[in-house]
């Protein structure tokens, strides 16, 4: 990285915290407007794969920690499934979600605390997992390639 | 009392995720897969036994009214297809187990696959079913790289791609399935198909037989089996052979003689045509193979023949033929492939069993699947189809022992020696497949409700 | 209308299948890729309404489009982009142990691995 | 050595068991004695204590045979248990006369071979190099042969008759094959089991045939409804054919001859006494079926006529022991099932009467064919041997009287069996009679040679195999015999236990059998000398009739069914050798596999079904102008995507069909398609440009100027039209008019949305209505992450 981009290295580090709200704006209104747990997870993961292109993946992987990206989407999906099936344990059907229907819901802002929200949650942490995931193979594979080449 | 209608998918689904973060060439964690599958084995094998004795379970996800949330259903057809295609799974991840696991992720993508297709066969929702599929698809896309060699990633490739296009006809099938009928649970398709167009209907119809077609590897949908099954590593090879082809039939068989009843009896010549070719074709392409990988994977295109043909002759004794034809041959093919890289003369007897599964020899459990094939035969009253029923039947038993004696009397498997513990799966399937050919009640049983769960085609 | 997506689709589907004929693994990707933006595309298109969003609260006196085939489209599209990942990394890998991109070469690599094993065997 | 040369005999079988077979015994041999050594086994040794595999087999069979006779004298039996209900199967066993004839000599001339295989098989394995252990497979598979001819003696359903049937092919097909490195074993095991397992599958076909026009597979059930026509007649002649072909009878017989590649215990049991057996056992059990048609039992006795002439006559030119008896073999089935075909009690009790007496006599002389050529360090041609009765002398008069009872010698059961088939015959006239009567003149004279050359005359050459014969070689050879005499003397077990038997094959009606020497001008006295003089003749002067029988032989050899077995299997090779030539093996072919017959049966569909007023074209108003221009985008980029050379421009071009698309989405009210959409193209050209990265520059243009062949020029673009019109057609008419405007799921989602607790009705459905699809999509990508790490880190370690 020569110096002479360091103005794309501070945007890319600026650009980041947009790029979370975006991102948490997606998944706090996926409920109530457009946008669910799979857009945020993918405009987060964009955010961290914009560092990856800018900073290389040593550095980005230094300040980020994504080098536990498979284990969030391990833990994404095993609450995603969690939720869907813990109802069988009160003699419900799978994915009867919390509270039930018709009854008042506890907000927090527009965000509607259903147990939908949670499974949300875990679908958004899969993604992002998954995307975070597959760039960083490919980043160490990157570096593998240009080390034999 | 839904909680066992979901407890087979939920096991090995949860265990999967689970098993992903670890390295699954420890053994314990290879063996702790083997424990979920088999605990998921167990949980199916109640669930099943409930379903034979009162009856389907359902359930709809949210207890929402069906069609809104998502159907579950747990009927004959579909515990007699999961309990087989579960089984295989769990023979080759023991065997594999046994000779040492090559790779990181197997047992994760094994029990992955074993959730997919617990999902699908019990998915009462199209929309549901094509989205448990691509889950036990890609799996099986990433499985047939283990082994890691170059040739096993060319074939992935291929696998790959060619299934894919299967999928995204099938996709575009559920999207003209919606649009006919309006909803996606599948009492409302079958009934929604009925007032269709015929003309949309039949372009679903062959929408879907085409993507199951693929899946089962028929001639002349088939040039992509033999690259994935003689590269694929046995165990993998049985996996894809003996549970994923179940797709195909499982396929065929709900979606043909299930929901589109009329589109299939139109349609059975087509079947039983496109079964013809596959079971001459495959027969001839085996008979001059003589790797044993080769061998099998194009037998493995002639036996899926078997099934289409049945179902295209259809009624009770039809569909009862195709399932139990293609419980038979599931538990053939993986016998036949896990032997592949073993050696001795217990795997040669093992192997003998197979061979004679595979030509309908008893008491090897083949024989049963050539009686309800003849028998289906002989109802239609059509001397064509015994003639060819007859015919693969003979040429199947010139290339099995071709095979078999090259391989274990002229000793082209006797060079190494494999460890005795890596042969006790095979040696299980032998004892199980001639048992079930010497006690053939519960496999007709099976079958013959099987065949009565699905829709008006039914007796 | 329903002639309209249905002729783009069948451009879509028609110009991936040329690609997936084409001689090169990306471009059998690339294929990959637009058939599977067909068989979006057309799941959309089943739907039986047109109009705003299905988002509350709807603007009074219009049509909501169908929401059901946008949730189908988007876990299609989902899965079309897994599928798709995977199969674009095969195709690094098939790379890396072949050096070559080109299908042709590739199946005379697997003509000639198979006929090594039949002369093997006999 | 190629896989054909074992697969397929090259040459006639009296040349390949002598050359061929020689020369890989040289080869094979040293495989197995390294082999041996390898294993740590030593080579069996001929000499030392009885082994115990064969007493303890002989003691089995002898208790079972016991068994079977004290049963049977005590008035038979049957057991009926349920087996596979839902086809009515039941496991129904009965003794009758039939069944106890066959499981009395199944089990006693079991015993009997056994007792004397204890000692053969040792020198057997010890000549080869092979280790002692060995022998256990072969008393394994000749028991299990015992215990399947016991079960299809006795089975009473169809469906376990062949059960039976196949356990018998199966036993038959290891041990024709227990010398498993000689090609004559190989070849000769994949022939009997490929004929007679094909053929059995006749059986099975004309067992379901019945099952379906009876509704039942149980005999006695299917006896009682049975009524002529000609479903039944077909049902018979297939089950008829496959009794034919385990009888080794013309054009099936050439299995039989070849499967003299099995040590000689297993031909002096399988056949001679039970294998080929089997197959008139077979017509005995379902006769009444059979003769219902007068076509399949005219077929019969044309089929035993053949059988009987052709392998007499072959018989008389052999070389090889073995082959001498196989043909006999041949020959004598056919007396049987000319027997069957002639039809009525004389038919059906002698046909029961024949076997017995032959069993005795032909196994004897197995067994006597296996001791000279022990005695002689494994020589087993004729021209070889000669004046070993001074060496032999027990053998030698037990073989006189074994080749007096198959020559039908008074004073032997023999002469009965061809006192039965003279009586029988005469009932059909003379034509038949007199050729019926040439199948003993030719038995006399091949049989007479036999043991002349065995034993008269001066040896040849001076013997190098062990001095004296153990006793339990020579004394089941004297037992047999004795049998043999016995009966010709005392003969009214035999007498009445066929009689009985032939009762159960009229269905219940008695058939009347008169055992006994009349000593008078009775017409079947005159024929039987006539025959004694003509054989005696022919037996004197066979060297000048050799030549025509030899030619007969060639001309059989060359151009009979052994030769179209060849060569089908042969042809069946070439086939998938040139089928496999035209196999797929390249990506494109395998899509076009999917495609073109996909086309093909969207045509067909559109053939078989109404077309008109399906296809409606939909609304298009001005409002839709923007829908239409980014809709047109999408199908430009599509287009565009086909031209790029660079692969860069290429991803390129796929992001902007993506990005139209998304439009499309946004405009038809979907936006949350839309957004996933642009996410997802957006992720796919990060991939793309990440994936091309790992390449070598150069690598992705430097291909792409590769030339296109001619031939694909066109079929490349043709093919994506044809794919691209039935894309149109399926999507254009599946999504034309639903025909039932009812009520749709969607309206449902749309009401219920806002009890899920959320505004936006999509996401609704896949957080909550749909969340079981939504968890399956994120197991997707999950996978998707595995396998990509796989794929990675192993083209990263290669």
């Amino acid at each position: 990285m020569s110096p002479s981009n360091v103005l794309p290295r501070a945007v890319a580090r600026f650009l980041l915290l947009p790029i979370g709200m975006i991102a948490v704006a997606l998944f706090v209104k996926g409920l109530s407007s457009t946008g669910d747990g799979f857009a945020a997870g993918t405009v987060a993961a964009l955010g961290v794969a914009l560092q990856y292109v800018v900073f290389g993946h040593r550095e980005a992987e230094r300040c980020l920690p994504v080098r536990r990206a498979p284990l969030a989407a391990v833990v994404g999906l095993a609450l995603g499934i969690a939720i869907g099936f813990a109802p069988l344990l009160s003699g419900d059907p799978a994915f009867t979600h919390l509270p039930p229907a018709g009854e008042k819901v506890a907000k927090l802002g527009t965000l509607e605390l259903a147990t939908s929200v949670a499974f949300d949650a875990a679908i958004f942490l899969t993604v992002f997992g998954m995307v975070v995931g597959i760039v960083r193979e490919l980043a160490w594979a990157a570096e593998q390639e240009t080390e034999e080449a | 009392m839904t909680d066992l209608l979901f407890l087979p998918l939920l096991v090995p689904w949860l265990a999967a995720v689970g098993l992903v973060l670890l390295d699954g060439r420890r053994p314990g964690v290879a063996w702790l897969a083997v424990g979920a599958l088999a605990a998921h084995l167990a949980a199916l094998a109640v669930l099943a036994a409930r379903v034979f004795e009162r009856g389907p379970e359902q359930a709809v996800t949210g207890e929402w009214p069906a069609g809104v949330g998502i159907v579950v259903r747990a009927d004959a057809l579909g515990m007699v297809f999961a309990l087989l295609s579960s089984a295989v799974i769990l023979a080759a991840l023991v065997h594999e187990t046994l000779a040492g696991v090559g790779g990181r992720r197997f047992p994760a993508l094994v029990v992955f696959m074993a959730a997919g297709l617990t999902g699908l066969f019990l998915a009462r929702d199209v929309f549901n079913f094509y989205v448990f599929f691509e889950v036990a698809m890609i799996s099986a896309y990433a499985l047939s790289t283990y082994g890691g060699e170059a040739r096993q990633a060319g074939a992935a490739f291929v696998f790959a791609v060619v299934n894919l296009l299967g999928s995204f006809l099938f996709l575009i099938a559920v999207a003209g399935i919606y649009h006919q009928t309006g909803t996606l649970d599948m009492d409302g398709v079958t009934t929604g198909l009925a007032a269709a167009g015929p003309n949309a209907a039949i372009l679903i119809a062959v929408l879907v037989l085409v993507a199951f077609s693929v899946k089962l590897g028929l001639f002349p949908f088939h040039p992509w089996l033999p690259a994935v099954y003689i590269g694929a590593r046995p165990a993998v090879a049985a996996i894809l052979a003996g549970a994923l082809a179940n797709i195909g039939s499982y396929g065929v068989l709900r979606f043909g003689a299930d929901l589109l009843p009329a589109q299939l009896r139109a349609g059975s010549i087509v079947l039983v045509v496109l079964g013809s070719a596959s079971i001459v074709y495959g027969a001839v392409q085996a008979i001059g193979r003589r790797d044993s990988a080769e061998v099998l994977a194009y037998s493995a295109i002639g036996q899926v023949g078997y099934v289409l043909v049945a179902v295209g002759v259809g009624g009770a004794v039809g569909l009862g033929a195709a399932v139990l034809y293609a419980l038979v041959n599931g538990l053939n093919k993986a016998l036949l492939f896990l032997s592949i890289d073993l050696r001795g003369w217990l795997v040669g007897a093992a192997f003998a069993v197979g061979a004679f599964s595979v030509v309908g020899v008893p008491p090897a459990a083949g024989f049963l699947g050539k009686v309800v094939m003849f028998r289906a035969g002989v109802e239609t009253g059509s001397v064509a189809l015994v003639v060819l029923i007859f015919l693969g039947g003979a040429l199947s038993f010139l290339y099995m022992f071709q095979l078999y004696q090259t391989d274990f009397w002229a000793g082209a498997r006797e060079v190494g020696r494999s460890a005795p513990r890596t042969r006790v799966v095979v040696l299980v399937l032998a004892v199980l497949v001639l048992a079930l050919g010497a006690w053939p009640e519960p496999l007709l049983a099976v079958s013959r409700d099987a065949a009565e769960a699905l829709g008006p085609e039914g007796p | 209308m329903t002639l309209l997506v249905s002729v783009v689709v069948a451009i879509v589907f028609g110009s991936g299948c040329y690609l997936l004929l084409k001689g090169d693994l990306f471009r059998v990707v690339a294929g990959t890729v637009l058939i599977s933006n067909a068989a979006v595309l057309t799941l959309v298109g089943a739907g039986f309404t047109r109009g705003a969003a299905p988002i509350r609260p709807f603007p009074p006196g219009s049509e909501v489009s169908d929401p059901l085939v946008q949730a189908l489209a988007l876990t299609a599209l989902i899965i079309g982009f897994g599928v798709t990942a995977l199969l674009l990394t095969l195709a690094a890998r098939v790379y890396a142990s072949s050096r070559t991109v080109d299908l042709d070469q590739l199946s005379q690599i697997e003509a000639t691995r198979e006929d090594e094993l039949e002369e093997a065997e006999a | 050595m190629t896989l054909d040369r074992r697969t397929v005999p090259t040459e006639a079988p009296e040349a390949r068991t002598s050359e061929a077979g020689s020369a890989t015994s040289d080869r094979t041999g040293r495989t197995a004695e390294s082999g041996a050594a390898a294993d740590g086994h030593p080579p069996a040794r001929p000499d030392g204590p009885f082994p115990p595999a064969a007493a303890l087999a002989a003691t089995l069979a002898a208790l079972a045979f016991a068994a079977t006779l004290y049963a049977w004298l005590r008035g038979g039996g049957s057991i009926d248990l349920p087996w596979a209900p839902t086809l009515g199967l039941r496991l129904h066993f009965r003794l009758d006369a039939l069944g106890a004839l066959y499981a009395l000599l199944a089990t006693g001339i079991g015993a009997v071979v056994f007792l004397y295989s204890g000692r053969y098989l040792r020198l057997h394995l010890s000549h080869q190099g092979r280790p002692a252990r060995d022998e256990r497979s072969f008393y394994a598979f000749m028991l299990l042969f015992t215990v399947s001819m016991v079960g299809l003696a006795t089975a009473q359903d169809l469906l376990l008759l062949f059960v039976f049937w196949d356990l018998t092919a199966i036993a038959s097909y290891f041990l024709i094959g227990f010398d498993r490195h000689e090609a004559a074993s190989w070849s000769g095991a994949l022939m009997a089991l490929l004929v007679t397992g094909i053929t059995a599958v006749l059986l099975l076909v004309g067992s379901v045939m019945l099952f379906v026009a009876y509704g039942t597979f149980s005999l006695p059930e299917i006896i009682a409804e049975a009524r002529p026509g000609p479903a039944l007649t077909v049902a018979a002649a297939l089950i008829a054919l496959a009794g034919l072909a385990k009888s080794a009878q013309v054009p099936f017989h050439f299995w039989l001859p070849n499967a003299m590649a099995a040590p000689t215990p297993v031909s002096a049991y399988l056949h001679s006494a039970a294998m080929v057996a089997a197959g008139v056992l077979l017509i005995g059990r379902t006769y009444p079926l059979l003769q219902e048609s007068e076509l399949v039992l005219d077929g019969m006795l044309v089929v035993g006529l053949a059988s009987m002439l052709a392998g007499g006559l072959i018989a008389l030119t052999r070389e090889r022991l073995k082959q001498v008896l196989a043909y006999s073999t041949v020959a004598q089935y056919g007396y049987m099932v000319a027997l069957y075909g002639l039809g009525g009690a004389a038919g059906a009790a002698g046909g029961a009467f024949v076997v017995a007496a032959h069993a005795l006599a032909k196994s004897a002389l197995f067994m006597v064919s296996g001791a000279v050529t022990r005695a002689s360090g494994g020589e087993e041609r004729l021209g070889r041997l000669g004046g070993r009765w001074r060496t032999m002398p027990v053998v030698a008069g037990a073989g006189a009287l074994a080749a007096a009872a198959l020559a039908g010698l008074p004073l032997t059961a023999g002469f009965f069996k061809d006192e039965l088939l003279f009586k029988a015959a005469l009932e059909h006239g003379p034509v038949v009679t007199a050729l019926v009567a040439a199948g003993p003149v030719l038995t006399l004279a091949y049989i007479g040679r036999f043991w002349g050359r065995i034993f008269l005359g001066s040896p040849k050459e001076a013997p190098t195999g062990p001095r004296s014969l153990a006793t339990t070689l020579v004394a089941p050879i004297a037992v047999l015999a004795l049998i043999s005499l016995v009966f010709g003397l005392w003969t009214a077990p035999l007498e009445s236990l066929a009689a009985e038997a032939g009762s159960v094959s009229l269905g219940g009606e008695p058939a009347g059998l008169s055992v006994a020497y009349h000593l008078d001008a009775r017409a079947t006295n005159l024929i039987a000398l006539g025959v004694y003089t003509l054989g005696g003749l022919l037996l004197a002067t066979y060297p000048r009739w050799l030549p025509v029988a030899q030619a007969f032989a060639l001309v059989a050899l060359r151009f009979g069914p052994e030769r179209a077995y060849v060569s089908s299997l042969r042809q069946a090779n070439r086939l998938s050798s040139a089928l496999h030539r035209f196999e797929v093996r390249d990506l494109r072919r395998r899509v076009a596999a999917v495609l073109v017959p996909c086309g093909v049966l969207v045509t067909a569909g559109f053939l078989a079904t109404p077309t008109l007023g399906q296809y409606e074209v939909g609304p298009l108003d001005g409002r839709d102008a923007p829908l239409a221009i980014v809709l047109a985008l999408a199908a430009a980029a599509a287009l565009a995507a086909m031209a790029p050379r660079s692969q860069l421009v290429l991803v390129l071009v796929l992001s902007s069909a993506g990005y139209s698309l998304a439009a499309v989405f946004a405009l038809l009210g979907a936006p949350d398609v839309a957004l996933v959409a642009v996410l997802v193209e957006t992720l796919f050209a990060l991939l793309f440009v990440a994936v091309f990265s790992l390449l070598p520059g150069g690598v992705l243009d430097r291909e792409q100027s590769l030339s296109v062949p001619p031939s694909r020029r066109w079929r490349d673009p043709l093919i994506a039209v044809v794919s691209g019109l039935f894309a149109l057609a399926v999507v254009w008419g599946t999504l034309s008019s639903p025909v039932p405007r009812g009520p749709r799921i969607s309206e449902r989602l749309i009401e219920l949305a806002p009890a899920a607790h959320a505004q936006d009705v999509v996401t609704a459905i896949l957080s909550d209505f749909r969340g079981l699809d939504t968890l399956a999509e994120a197991t997707v990508l999950l996978i998707a992450l595995a396998g990509v790490g796989g794929a990675l880190s192993r083209a990263r370690s290669s």
